[in-house]
């Protein structure tokens, strides 16, 4: 079995404000073991809050109406993530220990009056009996791992003392300090300079090969995909609209959003011959969704069968690429 | 009241909210800041208790026959009867009347106070913030000087030098008030001070004082409004403070503070509820309503409050 | 003194009162008031020190034995007082006292700040005061020890000598004599003072407690319990009616009526009322204002017709139920007072028409000042304000504050004929009087605190005649003539009489049958009570 | 750490100069002068005017303005805080015996409502929305909106004279020697006190709490898989005390306004006491020194909480 | 040269005083901009990326006056001469506003949130001349239409509008008083890839149509080097190469650039390159190392470049002028003869 976590159908409303956000409307997806998968989109798709189901952090007004989120354990157990109670003892010994995860900014993510290697320990002797001193060397030669200097004297200093990349490299060596199977990583790289971004994806990339670490990756660019992903997963207002294997999506784009995007973004090298072109019009409002395909209305292949209902998913030639588009043959054949 | 656990409870809201937005039942409203005020409950309680208190007050004449000075020694310490709905003083004037009159001038010493507090303090806040510098750092210094003293420490003092009486009081209070309203306005200006459409209209090259008053301004209205009607309530609750001490408005005159004030004596207390139960439950009324209101336009000016 | 109330026993606190302790207040706060200004106001006065001789409940000097004086004799014509001091008298530091410690205190007493105006009066009258005064002399050479006695000779009548010395309390000489007399009262003296009366200063927590103890060298004998003060003012403590209840008070007294009212019910609490000579006035000022314009009151007629306009009666019975009495004169009823007085009762339509006679305008605004900053006079001129607007006259009134002495009582440079050197039309004040003659002697032209009542030869002449004697009755006849001639002219506008209220507990045992003014001292033998448990 | 303490002490000290003046400066504007107080208003006008004139030389009161304050501020420096103009007792002696009355009564009540203030705020910000907070931001509204005196006036009434539980005032008796002696004349203004700051504590700390349970990092350490409590406790709360410690200190001046008049109901023999009788008898060398050494207690107070903010929150740099 | 410069900046410097408190002394600075040399020609886009903190911001809102430069000139080409903005009077000042305007990165904060459009875009419009009510609603309106956006819109409020359309609005009110140059401060970067590519086209069709000139700061380098026609790299305050956008991937010079070029992902999963992964963090402004400030990240790294600064030099390469200020640049050039030397800046 090469699925880590397979996650079915997974709806998650939002319900602030006396309002409900269908943030999550049917989302599937497989993590695998020792591989990469990236999900992409645009800002408010619905990316950060398919990880935080999976970790059960949502906040508090929120809910998983339906669907799956089953963790393959080692020993070849299934853990339904979605039937266990938010801070469940359970919940609380997969999170950190089987499943971590890196967040966005690592600005605000360190706690500002704890020192770094306190965090690490306090993470460290959650899921492990050991003495303070021993979860304390273990802290130091994670930091050493992660590539920071004079870590010895690091360790006992605070976030605010470490730089953007550097505090992103300790959340990673807090994240992999218990050895977890899957690394969730929020957009790790985004408040970060490319030059620290490549810093970091390119430790990214050695704990995957050395520890087998599953990354479910986060981020909006489609080039960190080109670089990183395994598997891709492209999402839309809520669903993932096309997902595969990188080379099967971002070689034949399928869904009409995918292509799009794709052909949107400038690609460097290319100058300023290259042609970009925007998508039509503007993400919705997530509180006045559209009935059918949610891409419908800025949809180059629109045709009134699309609003009827989200399409369902699709395999193209019984691979592993998956698109929800009832028009996708069109596409492909355009492409 | 059901007997649901926390979360089946929340879960039962969720449902209910989740039915409405599928059938598009759900009222939108055009302001959200408006609509967030009034879906909180204590704000609208608050609203109600301070617009019939302000009214009565504002429409005494038509509440009440009685003059509230006018000495009456055939009726005096009457309790409440038809006559006299909350019944006489120790002079026989009529306590309904001298708490409506009373409460004009309670209202519009605290709201006056609150108001010159806020002007001063606005105005030189904005100014100050925005422009920073020598300017900034001398007005802040000064205001850190004047809000060193404790309040009612430089209050006194100065009521004893100026002397007892409403205009000295609403006077003394704005002296004393307006550093924490300048602290307030400079920070929040701070704030946006660096927002882009600042730069803009710096690049434009447009008049500071335009900026600065123009357009700056209304976009800190919210916390000052807020601020406002809070220091509402507390000027309130400091002229009664004064009067206790004996240092408020000249006690001849008719203010919250001073019909409390005039009742103090244990056998009044004992014996008399009328002439303080009542008058003090509606200035603790109103100002918990003042509260409630400037608590609620927080919310609802705030952004990052959710709910 | 139970009416009402339903008798439901308030005890409050846990306090336990500390045993065999006498609980009052008007105890010191910062400092012991020295007890030359007001001889009896406090309560530590009262014991701390002897006085020479005895007065009795009325203030009139006890003949025969007197207390620290062994006997006292005073010459037929009132020019010669001689006193025989006791033997065995002591400071409480265990010192005698001697004559020499008497001739002292007189004289320095003079040199001070802080001294009643009729100790000064009658000591000013002594021969060679002015010299002593004027620093031509180091002492006053009427005053002359003889072993034990003490000799004082007057160079001119001195009407209330013997009154002086009920009341004029001797300080150690060993413990004072350095004490500049400017500063007097805030020597190191006064925060522990040494006197020579049945108790003595035991422990003081400056603005919390003092405690006083038995002095047991004390002539006539220690007295058998303690003594505990809260602090406080003395006729206004806030706190009187929240001790009385809690069960820490046994003596004290008051004039807030508020406080006896709260009191009354109270289990155990004795209210009586002692009536004094405590006048509340309105002082009228009669001078020209200073732009020359004639004063509002100047005409007689107007103030008559503010004294009919005025319902003290029901103002009384209202403000203060019934405690206070209507005024008719600066002096109290009783002995010193003349029969027959106008009593001006409530005459509204007389009013009117003595204010039409004296062509009053109706646009005169009365400015009326008051200096007490409590409720009840405040109330007290709303009501007035009130009365007053009825017949026609419009008042305002004010709180005075600051120098009052300069605002009040700054006398014009003419004396005669003005103008005012001061603002107000109507003072609402009071005179509390140790003699009668405290009363009128400052309506003498050009007196002292005299800012406002012209100077006039009749006046003058009626006051004078009630200094030129001490036969009691000769005096009491001179004051019956000004008492006339002060109802029908109006010079001041007195109000009412105010008693005094003495709270006591059940605890105390020997109280005098007949209590005498509180403030002042007469001999009530304090040393002699007990208390029980 | 220390130099960060003493260039904060340094850079108290204009400020409190410039704030003698100020005092002074009010004072001197105060209608009549010590002497005009210090006696009956019918006794002072019978003196001569050499008398007066001797009286207010003895006060120093015949020099000018200027003069004055330089003379008075030549003695403060010296140590010398000057005399009660009213008593003649050393001003640091009345200090002396008032100030531990006064600390006693604000420490407790600053105790009291920083405690409970902070539990209730931050059980408040756990359990937001749930009934109990909902009940708590009432009664905290309600808190912050009673007159303190009203407040105080009703205890005694209820406590002291109708129970009978608690005596009605004052500090001490005779007899009562120790602390524990003393602690029931403490509790009712202690209470009163405290329970009126609690409100505005508890409404700060729960939004601070809540504030600080927004955070990013509140995520990561439930993303750590420890236990709700902890997180709460150790990241949340550990965090939100920082800003409630400032308020605590920022409320100084609020603390000393309501012992005036908390003292002046419960006849506590503190500071404030001495203040509000010293302002009413123009007792200038009292008034000056008191409402310095409130101002002194403000800065003070502030400094330290920027020492303790420093310590708390490492983000505070402490030099430069 | 054929072409026209319309912005020159020489020694151009800005130092923030670091102080930690309003009245105390300043004891360190931040050194934003550290001597910058440029020259601008009326209507290219010149392109500026680099890292985070680098100084892009402060040099352009330098030029726009916003902030004082601490050293050195900025010299624009009016039609009547050209003059030194730093030295320029205040009335004289708005002549220069006139002529150079900013758009801003961020558009949630672009807008006043309190004024309608209209309102937002009146008031320069009238500082500005334009006095009747009737004409700037006329101006603003065609200016939204010009950024393709309904006349309607003028009347509502930012929150009412998307972040591209703010975005677009931003844009609009640049162009209110026709700018000759106009600063693009991360125009694009904080708009999701869909929309950036609505607003870089929109801002390439506004060029020709107005003739503007840009300067496009940004620290995207697709995106910088699709919109412009130069580029120039900086780092800790400095600019390290300039050159035409086509020349500066091909024939990178300067090591910081190419680890750069090379860090970034590319959207293309058939484009396979080596990566370049820099040690360490950017050294901070306010106190940058000696000699070349790269020195401590480079691999190149000789002893020259411990202690002297390298100067700008131009190069000719392929025909192109190529600005770099590098030891080993130059060395490899004297050695290999590749391109030849064509004098400074
Ligand atoms: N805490 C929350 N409360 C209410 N709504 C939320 C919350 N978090 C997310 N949402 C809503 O859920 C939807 C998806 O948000 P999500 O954060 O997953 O987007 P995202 O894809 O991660 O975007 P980004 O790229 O900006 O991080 C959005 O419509 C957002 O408004
Ligand atoms: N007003 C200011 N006061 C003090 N320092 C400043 C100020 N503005 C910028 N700086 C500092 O100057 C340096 C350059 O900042 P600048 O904003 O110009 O960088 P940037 O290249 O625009 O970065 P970014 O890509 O993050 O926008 C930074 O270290 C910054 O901290
Ligand atoms: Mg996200
Ligand atoms: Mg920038």
């Amino acid at each position: 079995m090469d699925k880590i976590i397979s996650v079915k159908n997974l709806k998650t409303y939002f319900y602030a404000n006396n309002r409900c956000n269908k943030a999550l409307n049917g989302v599937s997806m497989d993590i695998k073991r020792g591989k990469t998968l990236c999900i992409v989109g645009e800002s408010g798709c619905g990316k950060s809050v398919t990880a935080s189901s999976i970790m059960q952090l949502l906040p508090k007004f929120s809910r998983i109406e339906e669907g799956e989120i089953i963790y393959h354990d080692e020993n070849g157990r299934d853990i339904k993530i979605h039937e266990l109670e938010r801070n469940s003892k359970e919940m609380r010994q997969l999170r950190g220990k089987d499943i971590a995860m890196i967040f966005q900014d690592p600005m605000t993510a360190l706690n500002p009056v704890y020192t770094i290697g306190w965090q690490i320990v306090e993470m460290i002797r959650t899921h492990e009996k050991i003495s303070k001193k021993e979860a304390k060397e273990r802290a130091l030669k994670l930091l050493k791992d992660m590539g920071i200097p004079l870590a010895e004297k690091r360790i006992d200093q605070y976030p605010h003392e470490f730089s953007g990349g550097m505090r992103q490299r300790a959340m990673i060596a807090m994240a992999m300090s218990c050895n977890p199977k899957v690394l969730i990583a929020d957009e790790p790289t985004t408040a970060l300079d490319v030059t620290i971004q490549a810093q970091i994806f390119e430790l990214m990339d050695k704990l995957k090969r050395e520890y087998n670490t599953a990354i479910m990756l986060i981020t909006h660019d489609m080039g960190v995909v080109c670089e990183l992903a395994d598997d891709v997963a492209v999402m839309y207002m809520g669903n993932i609209i096309e997902s595969g294997s990188a080379k099967e999506v971002l070689e034949n784009p399928s869904h009409p959003y995918t292509k799009a995007l794709l052909k949107s973004i400038p690609v460097l090298g290319k100058g300023a011959d290259q042609e970009i072109n925007p998508i039509r019009g503007a993400t919705p409002d997530p509180f006045d969704r559209p009935t059918g395909c949610q891409f419908a209305p800025r949809c180059d292949y629109y045709c009134k069968e699309c609003d009827e209902q989200m399409p369902e998913e699709q395999l193209i030639n019984e691979s592993t690429h998956m698109v929800r588009c009832i028009k996708y043959k069109e596409v492909v054949l355009n492409g | 009241m059901d007997f649901l656990s926390p979360k089946k409870r929340l879960y039962k809201k969720f449902d209910k909210i989740k039915e409405r937005e599928e059938n598009k039942t759900f009222k939108e409203s055009k302001n959200r800041s408006i609509k967030k005020l009034f879906s909180n409950k204590l704000t609208t309680v608050g609203l109600v208790i301070f617009t019939v208190i302000l009214l009565a007050c504002i429409c005494a004449p038509l509440l009440t026959k009685y003059d509230p000075l006018a000495v009456d020694m055939k009726n005096i310490l009457k309790p409440p009867s038809s006559d006299h709905i909350l019944g006489t003083d120790k002079i026989g004037r009529d306590i309904f009347s001298r708490i409506l009159y009373g409460g004009r001038l309670s209202i519009l010493i605290g709201f006056g106070s609150a108001l010159g507090c806020s002007f001063i303090g606005v105005i030189l806040g904005c100014y100050s913030g925005y422009k920073g510098g020598i300017l900034d750092a001398i007005l802040v210094r000064i205001s850190e000087i004047f809000m060193s003293f404790p309040q009612l420490i430089l209050v006194l003092m100065l009521v004893s030098i100026i002397g007892q009486s409403a205009s000295n009081i609403v006077i003394i209070f704005i002296i004393c008030g307006w550093g924490s309203v300048f602290r307030m306005a400079r920070s929040q200006i701070l704030s946006i001070r660096e927002e882009e459409y600042v730069q803009s209209l710096k690049v434009f090259g447009l008049n500071d004082f335009i900026i600065c008053y123009k357009h700056m301004l209304p976009n800190i209205i919210g916390p000052i409004a807020v601020n406002i009607t809070l220091s509402t309530a507390m000027f309130i609750l400091e002229e009664a403070a004064l009067s206790f001490l004996g240092l408020g408005v000249p006690l001849e005159i008719a203010t919250w503070g001073n019909i409390l004030n005039a009742s103090q004596d244990l056998f009044t207390l004992q014996n008399n509820w009328w002439m303080w139960l009542p008058v003090g439950i509606v200035i603790s009324l109103f100002v918990m309503s003042i509260n409630f209101v400037g608590d609620g336009l927080r919310d609802s000016t705030d952004p990052t409050s959710v709910e | 003194s139970s009416t009402g109330n339903e008798g439901q026993s308030e005890q409050g606190g846990t306090t336990k009162a500390a045993e065999n302790t006498l609980y009052t207040n008007g105890g010191p706060e910062e400092f012991f008031e020295a007890p030359w200004l007001n001889p009896g106001t406090f309560v530590y006065n009262k014991v701390l020190y002897d006085r020479l001789i005895f007065a009795d409940e009325n203030l009139d000097p006890i003949p025969g034995e007197g207390q620290l004086a062994k006997s006292y004799e005073m010459s037929e014509d009132g020019l010669n007082l001689k006193f025989t001091l006791r033997e065995n008298v002591f400071w409480h530091d265990g010192e005698p006292i001697t004559p020499q410690d008497i001739k002292w205190s007189i004289e320095y007493s003079l040199k001070t700040t802080v001294i009643n105006n009729v100790f000064a009066n009658t000591f000013k009258a002594i021969e060679g005061a002015t010299e002593y005064l004027d620093g031509k002399a180091d002492d006053i050479s009427g005053i002359t020890i003889d072993g034990n006695n003490i000799d004082i000779k007057f160079e001119k009548l001195a009407p209330d000598a013997l009154l002086t010395f009920t009341q004029f309390a001797p300080l150690p000489e060993k413990h004072l004599k350095d004490v500049d007399p400017v500063q007097f009262q805030q020597s190191e003296f006064f925060r522990n003072p040494i006197g020579s009366g049945p108790f003595k200063v035991e422990e003081v927590k400056m603005g919390n407690y003092t405690t006083l103890a038995g002095f047991d060298k004390y002539w006539d004998g220690a007295p058998t319990y303690k003594m505990h003060l809260n602090p406080s003012a003395g006729d206004s403590d806030p706190n009187l009616v929240t001790n009385a209840k809690g069960g820490l008070l046994d003596y004290s007294y008051t004039k807030n009526i508020a406080d006896v009212k709260s009191l009354d019910g109270v289990e155990g609490i004795n209210v009586d009322k002692v009536d004094v000579r405590y006048t509340r006035l309105f002082f009228a000022n009669k001078f020209k204002k200073k732009d020359g314009s004639e004063a509002p009151l100047a005409d007689k007629k107007v103030r008559q017709a503010i004294m009919y306009a005025l319902d003290m009666d029901e103002i009384l019975d209202g403000i203060f139920d019934g405690a206070a009495e209507k005024a008719n004169s600066l002096t109290p009823d009783g002995v010193d007072k003349v029969d027959g007085l106008n009593n001006y009762d409530y005459d509204p339509e007389k009013a009117k028409k003595l204010l039409e006679e004296a062509n009053w305008d109706p646009n005169t605004e009365l400015d009326v000042v008051y200096y007490y900053d409590d409720q009840q006079t405040v109330d007290l001129m709303s009501i007035i304000q009130n009365y007053l607007s009825q017949v026609g006259i419009k008042m305002k009134f004010r709180l005075v504050e600051g120098d009052l002495a300069t605002l009040l009582w700054s006398l014009p440079e003419d004396p005669v004929n003005g103008p005012s050197a001061v603002d107000f039309d109507l003072c609402y004040g009071a005179t509390a009087a140790l003699s009668m003659h405290e009363y009128y002697d400052r309506y003498q032209t050009g007196a002292a605190l005299n800012s406002h009542t012209p100077g006039t030869e009749e006046l003058d002449k009626l006051i004078e005649a009630t200094n030129k004697t001490i036969d009691a009755q000769e005096q009491r006849e001179a004051f019956f003539n000004l008492q006339k001639y002060e109802n029908e002219e109006l010079f001041v506008l007195p109000l009412y009489y105010q008693p005094i209220y003495v709270i006591t507990s059940d605890k105390i045992q020997g109280m005098p049958e007949k209590l005498g003014n509180p403030q002042f001292n007469y001999k009530w033998d304090i040393h002699k009570w007990t208390l029980a448990e | 750490m220390f130099k960060y303490t003493l260039k904060k002490i340094l850079g108290m000290i204009p400020m409190l100069f410039i704030i003698t003046f100020i005092i002074y400066f009010l004072l001197d504007l105060t209608p009549g002068d010590s002497v005009s107080h210090l006696m009956d208003p019918e006794a002072l006008a019978r003196l001569s005017t050499e008398q007066l004139n001797a009286l207010r030389e003895a006060y120093g009161l015949n020099d000018g303005f200027v003069v004055r304050y330089f003379k008075w501020l030549g003695q403060l420096l010296q140590g010398n805080f000057g005399y009660s103009s009213t008593s003649g007792v050393p001003v640091i002696q009345i200090i002396k015996e008032t100030l531990p009355a006064t600390l006693e009564l604000s420490g407790a009540a600053l105790l009291i409502s920083t405690v409970l203030g902070s539990i209730l705020g931050v059980i408040g910000a756990i359990k937001r929305g749930s009934i109990g907070d909902n009940v708590l931001t009432v009664a905290g509204m309600i808190g912050v909106s009673i007159p303190q005196f009203f407040f105080g006036m009703v205890a005694i009434l209820i406590f002291a004279l109708n129970l009978g539980w608690l005596p009605v005032g004052g500090r001490t008796a005779p007899g009562v020697v120790n602390f524990m002696d003393r602690i029931e004349y403490l509790i009712l203004p202690a209470l009163v006190l405290g329970l009126s700051l609690t409100a505005g504590v508890m409404r700060y700390a729960r939004t601070s709490m809540l504030n600080t349970m927004n955070k990013e990092y509140i995520k990561t350490a439930r993303s750590k898989g420890i236990p709700e409590w902890k997180v709460n406790l150790v990241h949340g709360f550990r965090v939100s005390l920082t800003p409630v410690i400032v308020l605590v200190g920022f409320r100084l001046p609020t603390l000393i306004a309501g012992s005036v008049v908390i003292e002046s109901i419960f006849q506590w023999p503190g500071v404030g006491n001495v203040f509000n009788t010293a302002i009413r008898s123009a007792n200038y060398n009292l008034v000056m020194v008191v409402a310095l050494m409130f101002v002194a207690m403000v800065l003070i107070a502030s400094t330290l909480v920027d020492i303790l903010t420093a310590i708390l929150d490492p983000r505070v740099k402490l030099e430069g | 040269m054929d072409k026209e410069v319309l912005l020159t900046l020489n020694g151009v410097k800005n130092y923030f005083p670091v102080k930690d408190g309003a009245l105390s002394k300043a004891k360190n600075y931040v050194k934003a901009v550290n001597d910058v040399n440029l020259k601008i020609y009326k209507g290219e886009t010149l392109g500026l990326v680099g890292e985070s903190g680098c100084g892009k911001t402060t040099l352009g809102k330098t030029i726009l006056q916003l902030y004082k430069a601490t050293d050195g000139e900025i010299i624009y080409n009016f039609e009547d001469g050209e003059r030194d903005l730093t030295k320029l009077k205040k009335d004289e000042m708005d002549l220069a506003r006139k002529k150079i305007q900013i758009v801003f990165q961020d558009p949630h904060s672009s807008l006043n949130p309190s004024f309608t459009i209209y309102q937002s875009l009146s008031d320069p419009l009238k500082k500005f001349g334009v006095k009747s009510k009737e004409e700037r609603r006329k101006i603003i309106g065609d200016l939204l239409e010009a950024v393709n956006m309904r006349r309607e819109y003028m009347d509502r409020y930012p929150h009412e509008f998307s972040g591209g359309q703010r975005q677009r609005i931003g844009i609009a009110r640049a162009l209110s008083i026709n700018p000759e140059l106009v600063i693009c401060d991360e125009a694009v970067s904080a708009l999701d890839v869909s929309i950036q590519a609505q607003v870089l086209n929109l801002l390439k069709d506004l060029k020709e149509k107005h003739n503007l000139t840009y300067i496009f700061i940004t620290h995207d380098l697709s995106v910088v080097e699709y919109i412009s026609d130069r580029i120039a790299v900086m780092y800790l305050g400095k600019i390290v190469e300039l050159a035409d956008a086509k020349s500066l991937y091909k024939n990178t010079l300067h090591p910081y650039t190419k680890a750069l070029l090379s860090a970034i992902p590319v959207a293309d999963i058939n484009h396979k390159k080596e990566r370049i992964v820099l040690e360490g963090d950017v050294p901070s402004p306010m106190n940058p190392p000696s000699g070349c400030f790269f020195h401590p990240r480079c691999k190149h790294c000789m002893d020259i470049c411990k202690s002297e600064a390298p100067q700008m030099k131009s190069y000719t390469v392929e025909g192109k002028e190529h600005f770099v200020s590098c030891h080993l640049a130059s060395k490899q050039i004297e050695e290999g003869g590749l391109y030849e030397e064509a004098g400074t800046i």
